[in-house]
């Protein structure tokens, strides 16, 4: 058959206008791709083949068209739908994740429910991953068949339908929740925005400059985290954590713990002078990065947002011995209220974006860099607050003993990254945070810097002509990934320094570098805590620990929770401009859902036939979307439907078999692995036994003995 | 496939394309009350633990002699294949085959029987999933031969072995020839009913039995074709009185190793490996009531087409492990996995038999 | 067009024979194919300084399919066996194994460059073999005559030392299944040589 | 008492002979009785691996092998030698990892009617089975004569923490086990950061430049933490620093003379043994007298610290900035 004919139908049978009752009528539509698939595939004896072979499975009209999700492609499924009378499509293409609902929508235009159509791949499981035209061809057939069969078993289902709320949770207020909350409240439309430190900002906060144009962190963040602290539209909710989701797109109730201040927000006017008369000093191992101090009770920083303070329970002196109240004696609005409890809040959202951002690697995992152990190595984050005009130094690089100038400083990329003892991954960010600190210790001292790297990755604007900026202030760049960092001199030019050692992978020999200060761009790592997180919300992470995107390309701040999105670093390590990026997206794909006001859900969802359900709760906690809820009286289990995204782990859970997923019924699942087995690899039939091989067979059978 | 037949009045939401006959009653009403209606029992590769099942409801036998007129069960009174060759074809009422298809001879009575009656019940795990005898399916039959006539254990100093055909001075013998594999009742034949359970409780007998006769005597419904009588529709849980909660298992050990063993708490969700979940009810939960974990004689639940699978599937999907490693030292718990999850439905399971039986069957 | 194919990858150049040689020579899992050329390994060892190439450099001469180079290099030589590349290796190569399969390839063919440390090894061996026990006075007499004549007098004290406290057998000490032991090496020596 | 079988290697009859020899006090207080395997032959060091592949995993696995066949209760195989430890490990690993390898190792071993089944043992470490299986509880509770006033230099050495085939240590950069028993002891111990690094190996035979500069640095290292004597759990460690001390003052013209004695002696002189029956003299550098010296200190050095104002740690300068918290464990005591 020529391309000129391909369009041209292989009848089965003339139409003969509305099927019979309960006659199955099927349109087979196989599609070449361009070459994808017609290049390995023989395409139209596939069709053929359908239309000859597969009649008695109700198949009337087969096609093969070059590119079928075209719109004439399209149109002969809409037309053979009334042509022909047909009740059921099959379309052998591409993935269902790419055109299902392209077909779905053709076959609803023609007249017909879209869930009786059912699109099988030929391509990402057929032509793409063979070369043997014959074989692949057989293979087609087959899984054409598979597909003819499951076919006749789908029934119309039809879509739920729910209303979205208007408001939107932001879980984090780093620099991405900031500009996703911005985007949202600038909108219209209320924002709730949970932080769990006493003050927005996030990492972001706690830098000096930024890469690749050293702009002030503070200088260009503040004003966001203000705006955000002030809008009508935002409920900032510091010193907060998110406890429990229920429900589900459009109608989210999120509980969230209201940690105890202790200082009453409403009476506070951000004075100050409580965190100043506090007598309990305490290192801050948060935004200081364990490198200056802070009070027992306090603000992280000048500029927080709120700059209503909170009192570090543990460490307060009252708490601890029942007597001080410095705070409480100095404060001129009598704000301080040590009765104070933590409140649970209950949210009613219709959608969640989720920036919980990253933890940095510890640094003391790799020992043979010696951080913790030799005083003056630095991690990246002690080296931002050490180099930060508002750190415990005042911006003075100086060593540990906090008055020494270092006048040799080496940095070295991937502590904890690119390492599979540690982490496997690029860390994305450390080779222009590494340039950066490169230039602040020249802008700060006179030492000479030594930089460590393995590949230097400077991918994003103006980021290669940063480097080549730093290489011309003088920066010595040695390939090779250092070995050990010790204090033990073997010459009197080592004594009293750190030693690095390294190979100089560009010279081919082992190098010692004595320098006085050592800063370790250590790499990002999901948050400790993002297992559980992921459980929270319902969204799943990969075995890092990243939260997974419903597609890492086209769909980047999705996630396979409807209603579900997530912006920064919480689905891997990003930069500034991505993290921004991704925040506003997030925001224009919540108020998108928004504007729609109602939204239809998938029908392919699970359901408990309660009839069936001995109430072994074995699927109770399975569910990812948390769809699943127990019925104490009367001892079943349940699915809500409108939280149900239809994976089907519960349905394969079930040992009752209680559980049935619309779509993907067992009759459906073994009249396509039927269907797929009719042909054989020489394309002939196989043998068949002579047992009824299907629960559906063996009844039909049975009937007709 | 193991057919999974349906149970009474299990009328499932109207998904199946068939929908045909299956939900209404499969045969007419009985016939003239003139002669009484005829019973069969034919036990092929079992224990004969049925049979004394059925002897177990007690006077209740008296009035089963006083409904059919039996006229076959070779374990309890004499009888001859003859007379049922000689009988026309549905002239049987009912026959309840218990046992598994093992050999030839098994094979041809099941059609035999099948041909000569109105219903054939599969009674008991054997005739309706394999059972034990099933496992055999794991060995080929040289194996197994060979396990039984050479082994170290075995007394057999000429090394005799079966065979099928056998030259006597009267002319050639045939005996029963052991079959490659062993079947399920219904892969040879077609079955009306089926009375789960190794072996089925008695009581559970008698009720079907008098649901039969109630049927027979036109004062109750016929059970619709490929019903499963005298269970349930649910699993054993339904049954179990232990308190159930959701479920992490981070181990699976027998019952002297679970520390503070808890009497009132799921045997499973304390770690032993329960097959609860699964198993169709209609036992009483007998066995997890004294601590003892469900075996599963009583087969898969309603609608579920391969037992083991979806054991494997609850249980995998509750192991809390974070690493491989973890995950390989809890299945260590389970050390026979075809016999836990198996026992009773390898024969009848969309496994059948394992692969490396074909491969190595060498006779 | 055709993106993915089942098949394993083609050794097509000289690198990749000679990378193919050195994994199957390998006892463990080499994993010498993921080498990212970070230098981890040149920058931890002991000896490197002594090396005519880092074990970094000969990981990149195997797969430019320098097999001459790397087999007269002295780097495998030098190897202390300490393991500090190995374990901070970012790839976990297995290096020390490595430098021992170069070894025993250059050993096979006689391609080394100083025969100290084959032969070294060759009289250790030897001994270790006849006896099934290692002597440490035939070994450190044979080997010091042979490559270090004039370090013996200067070890003289210390030999002298390790009779006076006890710490040396004039005799080698033997295991009592020489025979069971020959018969093993032998077989395995027969292996070693078909692979 | 816990029964362990034994492959002691042949350092133990020779140049560690010392090493056995404190075995035989040391391990009873304790509780452990080691059981020599019969017969057993030497695991080829790091020679054999070099020259050959498979004759030198057959020779190692000839003694997993008769281990295996004598394996009563438990699976533990102890090595007391570095080395060997390391050797018999690593076969066992590799067999396991490596079918081809354990086809053809096994193919040989049944040449000499044996076989081995990788994993059926555990081979380890004697110093990890004090501290794993006896408990530093344990051997507090046996020292008499604790080691007050001893200042020692913990080494290790590479092949313990290093490959860690079985993944027993956290940290192989520096770990602390050594350091904990000999605290346990009551010894003082000096944060010796090269607790670790290489003695040299075979080098000081091959190319002794490079392996004599290895003992200098582990050597002045040692003597600039004011380490009176030097710890070791290897006889290969124990010889390279011990024999090769005079070769290297010769060639870098030092003057050090720094003993060095194995852990299990300073047990038995803690547990309160006679140190001539521990094989304590046997070295060159002789830790006999630095031992006595530093033991006679003790009670005085005990009354100076009980008299002394309880000792005050100099406030650092306000200025200096606070340091890593480390985890409570790298925390010292």
């Amino acid at each position: 058959m020529t391309a000129e004919h391909n369009h041209k139908p292989v009848e089965g049978e003339p139409a003969a206008g509305l099927p019979a009752a309960g006659e199955i009528r099927i349109g087979v539509y196989v599609c070449h791709c361009g070459s994808n698939i017609a290049g390995v595939v023989d395409v139209a004896e596939v069709a053929k083949w359908a239309a000859e072979n597969l009649r008695d499975q109700g198949v009337v009209v087969a096609r093969d068209y070059k590119f079928m999700c075209s719109s004439p492609g399209q149109e002969f499924v809409t037309d053979d739908i009334k042509k022909y009378g047909l009740n059921r499509i099959v379309v052998a293409a591409c993935s269902p994740h790419l055109h299902e609902n392209t077909f779905r929508t053709a076959t609803a235009r023609g007249g017909l429910n879209p869930y009786l159509c059912e699109l099988v791949s030929i391509r990402e499981q057929d032509s793409w991953v063979h070369t043997d035209k014959a074989a692949a061809t057989v293979k087609a057939k087959a899984i054409l068949a598979g597909g003819v069969e499951r076919v006749r078993r789908n029934e119309p289902l039809s879509p739920m339908t729910v209303d979205i709320n208007p408001a939107t949770l932001v879980v984090g207020g780093g620099i991405a929740g900031i500009s996703a909350t911005l985007e949202l409240a600038d909108a219209g439309f209320k924002v709730y925005l949970v932080e769990k430190d006493p003050s927005i900002g996030g990492h972001m906060a706690q830098f000096d400059k930024t890469f690749p144009t050293l702009d002030c962190a503070a200088c260009i963040l503040t004003p966001k985290m203000l705006t955000a602290g002030t809008h009508p539209n935002v409920e900032l909710m510091t010193w907060s954590e998110v406890e429990k989701v229920e429900g589900y797109v459009g109608n989210f109730t999120v509980t969230v713990r209201k940690k105890a201040r202790y200082v009453n927000e409403d009476l506070c006017n951000g004075c100050g002078v409580c965190q100043e008369k506090c007598p309990k000093k305490v290192i801050d191992e948060v935004f200081e990065a364990g490198l200056g101090y802070r009070k027992a009770i306090y603000t992280p920083f000048a500029q927080a947002v709120p700059r209503t303070p909170v009192i570090d329970r543990p460490n307060c002196t009252y708490f601890e011995k029942g007597t001080c109240k410095a705070c409480e004696k100095f404060c001129e609005t009598n704000a301080i209220d040590f009765t104070q409890e933590d409140q649970v809040l209950t949210l009613e959202v219709g959608n969640i974006i989720i920036a919980t951002g990253y933890d940095l690697f510890d640094a003391r995992k790799m020992p043979q860099y010696g951080y913790g152990h030799l005083p003056n190595v630095f991690t990246s984050l002690e080296f931002e607050r050490l180099s930060n005009s508002a750190g415990p130094t005042n911006g003075a690089v100086v060593l540990r003993d906090g008055v020494t100038e270092p006048k040799s400083v080496a940095i070295v990329h991937c502590v904890g990254s690119r390492d599979r003892n540690h982490n496997n991954y690029c860390s994305a960010i450390c080779c222009m945070q590494s340039l950066k600190f490169a230039h602040l210790v020249k802008e700060h001292t006179d030492a000479t810097i030594y930089d460590f790297y393995i590949d230097m990755r400077t991918v994003g604007k103006a980021y290669d002509e940063f480097y080549q900026r730093i290489l011309e202030e003088g920066g010595i760049f040695i390939r090779g990934k250092p070995a050990e960092i010790t204090d033990v001199a073997r010459t009197p030019e080592e004594e009293g320094k750190l030693i690095l050692q390294v190979e100089d992978t560009l010279v081919g020999q082992q190098r010692r570098f004595p320098v006085d200060m050592v800063i370790l761009s250590a790499g990002l790592e999901p948050r400790a805590d993002a297992k559980e997180l992921a459980t929270r919300f319902g969204i799943s992470c990969s075995f890092d620990g990243w939260a997974i995107e419903k597609h890492p390309k086209l769909d980047p701040v999705a996630t396979m929770t409807e209603g579900v999105f997530v912006a920064g670093c919480v689905s891997g390590p990003k930069d500034i401009p991505a993290s921004v990026a991704q925040g506003a997206a997030a925001a224009a794909r919540v108020l998108g859902r928004i504007q729609q006001k109602k939204m239809n859900l998938e029908p392919i969802r699970a359901s408990v036939d309660a009839e069936h359900c001995s109430g072994c709760r074995i699927c109770n906690t399975l569910c990812p979307y948390n769809a699943i809820s127990f019925d104490d009286v009367k001892g079943v289990s349940a699915v809500n439907p409108a939280m149900c995204q239809g994976c089907g782990t519960c349905v394969a859970a079930c040992p009752a078999g209680a559980i049935s997923g619309t779509g993907f019924s067992d009759e459906q699942v073994l009249a396509q692995i039927e269907g797929l087995l009719r042909i054989g690899a020489d394309g002939l039939r196989p043998h068949r036994s002579g047992f009824p091989t299907t629960h559906h067979e063996a009844i039909e059978e049975a009937v007709r003995a | 496939m193991s057919p999974t037949p349906k149970s009474t009045g299990a009328a499932k939401p109207a998904a199946k394309p068939a929908a045909k006959p299956a939900a209404k009653p499969a045969a007419k009403p009985a016939a003239k009350p003139a002669a009484k209606p005829k019973l069969a029992i034919f036990g092929a590769a079992s224990c004969g633990g049925c049979d004394i099942a059925i002897v177990n409801i007690h006077e209740h036998i008296l009035e089963v002699a006083a409904a059919f007129d039996i006229v076959l069960w070779p374990t309890v009174m004499d009888g001859k294949y003859s007379d049922i060759e000689a009988m026309e074809d549905g002239e049987i009422t009912i026959t309840l085959v218990s046992g598994s298809m093992r050999t030839d001879e098994t094979v041809h009575l099941a059609r035999l029987l099948r041909r000569k009656s109105k219903f054939v019940v599969a009674f008991g795990s054997c005739a309706s999933e394999g059972c034990i005898p099933g496992l055999a399916n794991l060995s080929s039959r040289k194996q197994i031969i060979d396990t039984a006539f050479s082994t170290s254990s075995t007394e057999n100093p000429d090394g005799i072995r079966p065979v099928w055909e056998y030259q006597a001075p009267e002319g050639v013998l045939h005996l029963p020839e052991f079959e490659p594999m062993l079947r399920t009742l219904d892969q040879v034949v077609e079955v009306d009913y089926t009375i789960p359970g190794c072996p089925p409780e008695s009581t559970q007998i008698w009720a079907a039995l008098q649901a039969v006769v109630a049927a027979l005597n036109g004062t109750g419904p016929l059970p619709p074709k490929g019903s499963v009588l005298g269970a349930g529709e649910s699993t054993v849980c339904d049954e179990c009185p232990r308190k159930r909660d959701v479920k992490k298992i981070d181990r699976f050990v027998r019952i002297q190793q679970v520390a503070g063993f808890d009497p009132e708490i799921c045997l499973l969700e304390q770690g032993l490996p329960c097959n609860g979940p699964a198993t169709r009810d209609g036992c009483g939960a007998l066995c997890p009531s004294v601590a003892a974990p469900c075996i599963g004689c009583y087969g898969a639940a309603e609608g579920v087409i391969d037992y083991g699978a979806r054991l494997m599937s609850a249980y995998a999907s509750v192991i809390e492990a974070q690493k491989p490693e973890e995950i390989d030292k809890i299945l260590d718990g389970i050390p026979d996995p075809v016999g836990q999850f198996y026992r009773f439905s390898l024969a009848g399971s969309l496994l059948r038999s394992s692969k490396s039986a074909w491969q190595n069957d060498g006779e | 067009m055709v993106v993915a194919q089942v098949s394993p990858p083609v050794v097509a150049d000289a690198g990749a024979r000679f990378l193919a040689e050195v994994t199957s020579k390998t006892a463990g899992v080499s994993r010498l194919e993921m080498c990212i050329q970070c230098g981890s390994c040149g920058g931890s060892c002991p000896s490197a300084s002594a090396m005519d190439h880092t074990p970094r450099a000969i990981f990149a001469l195997i797969r430019a399919g320098k097999r001459d180079e790397v087999l007269r290099s002295n780097t495998p030589w030098m190897c202390l066996s300490c393991y500090h590349c190995v374990v901070r290796c970012p790839q976990e190569i297995e290096i020390t194994d490595v430098m021992y399969a170069i070894k025993t390839i250059a050993e096979k063919e006689h391609a080394y460059p100083s025969n100290v440390g084959p032969d070294f090894g060759g009289v250790f061996i030897g001994q270790a073999k006849r006896f099934g026990r290692s002597w440490d006075l035939g070994l450190t007499a044979r080997h010091y005559l042979r490559h270090f004549p004039l370090r013996l007098p200067g070890m003289t004290p210390m030999a002298f030392g390790l009779f006076r406290h006890g710490r040396i057998g004039l005799l080698p000490t033997r295991i009592r299944q020489r025979k069971q032991l020959h018969a093993i090496l032998k077989r395995a020596d027969e292996l070693e040589r078909a692979r | 008492m816990s029964s362990y079988l034994y492959y002691p290697g042949c350092s133990m009859e020779g140049s560690g002979r010392s090493y056995r020899e404190s075995l035989e006090g040391v391990l009873e207080p304790l509780g452990i009785s080691l059981e020599e395997i019969d017969d057993w032959n030497c695991c080829g060091a790091t020679e054999y691996v070099s020259l050959s592949t498979t004759p030198a995993y057959a020779m190692i696995a000839r003694n997993l092998a008769i281990a295996a066949g004598e394996k009563k209760n438990g699976e533990a195989l102890v090595a007391a030698c570095s080395a060997c430890y390391l050797n018999l490990a690593k076969a066992d690993h590799y067999m396991g990892e490596q079918p081809a390898l354990n086809a053809r190792v096994n193919d040989a071993l049944g040449a000499g009617g044996l076989h081995y089944d990788p994993g059926t043992l555990k081979v380890r470490h004697l110093l990890e089975v004090i501290l794993t299986d006896v408990g530093l509880d344990k051997v507090r509770a046996a020292v008499k004569k604790p080691l007050t006033g001893l200042k020692v230099a913990p080494y290790l050495g590479c092949m313990v923490p290093r490959p860690d085939v079985d993944g027993a240590y956290a940290d192989h950069e520096q770990p602390k086990s050594l350091d904990m028993l000999l605290k346990a002891l009551g010894a003082e111990v000096v944060d010796y950061p090269l607790r670790t690094e290489c003695c040299g190996g075979h080098m000081n035979q091959i190319a002794p430049k490079v392996g004599l500069e290895l003992v200098r640095r582990l050597v002045s290292e040692a003597e600039r933490l004011e380490a009176v004597m030097m710890v070791t759990v290897c006889p290969m460690c124990q010889i390279n620093i011990d024999a090769y001390q005079g070769e290297m003052n010769a060639m870098f013209h030092t003057h050090h003379k720094m003993p060095i004695v194995f852990f299990t002696q300073l047990m038995g002189v803690a547990f309160g043994l006679e140190p001539k029956k521990l094989g304590i003299g046997r070295e060159y550098t002789n830790a006999s007298k630095t031992l006595a010296k530093a033991l006679k200190a003790a009670p005085e050095l005990a009354l100076a610290a009980a008299g002394a104002a309880p000792a005050h740690r100099p406030r650092p300068d306000k200025r200096a900035l606070p340091m890593p918290r480390m985890a409570d464990s790298e925390v010292e005591e």
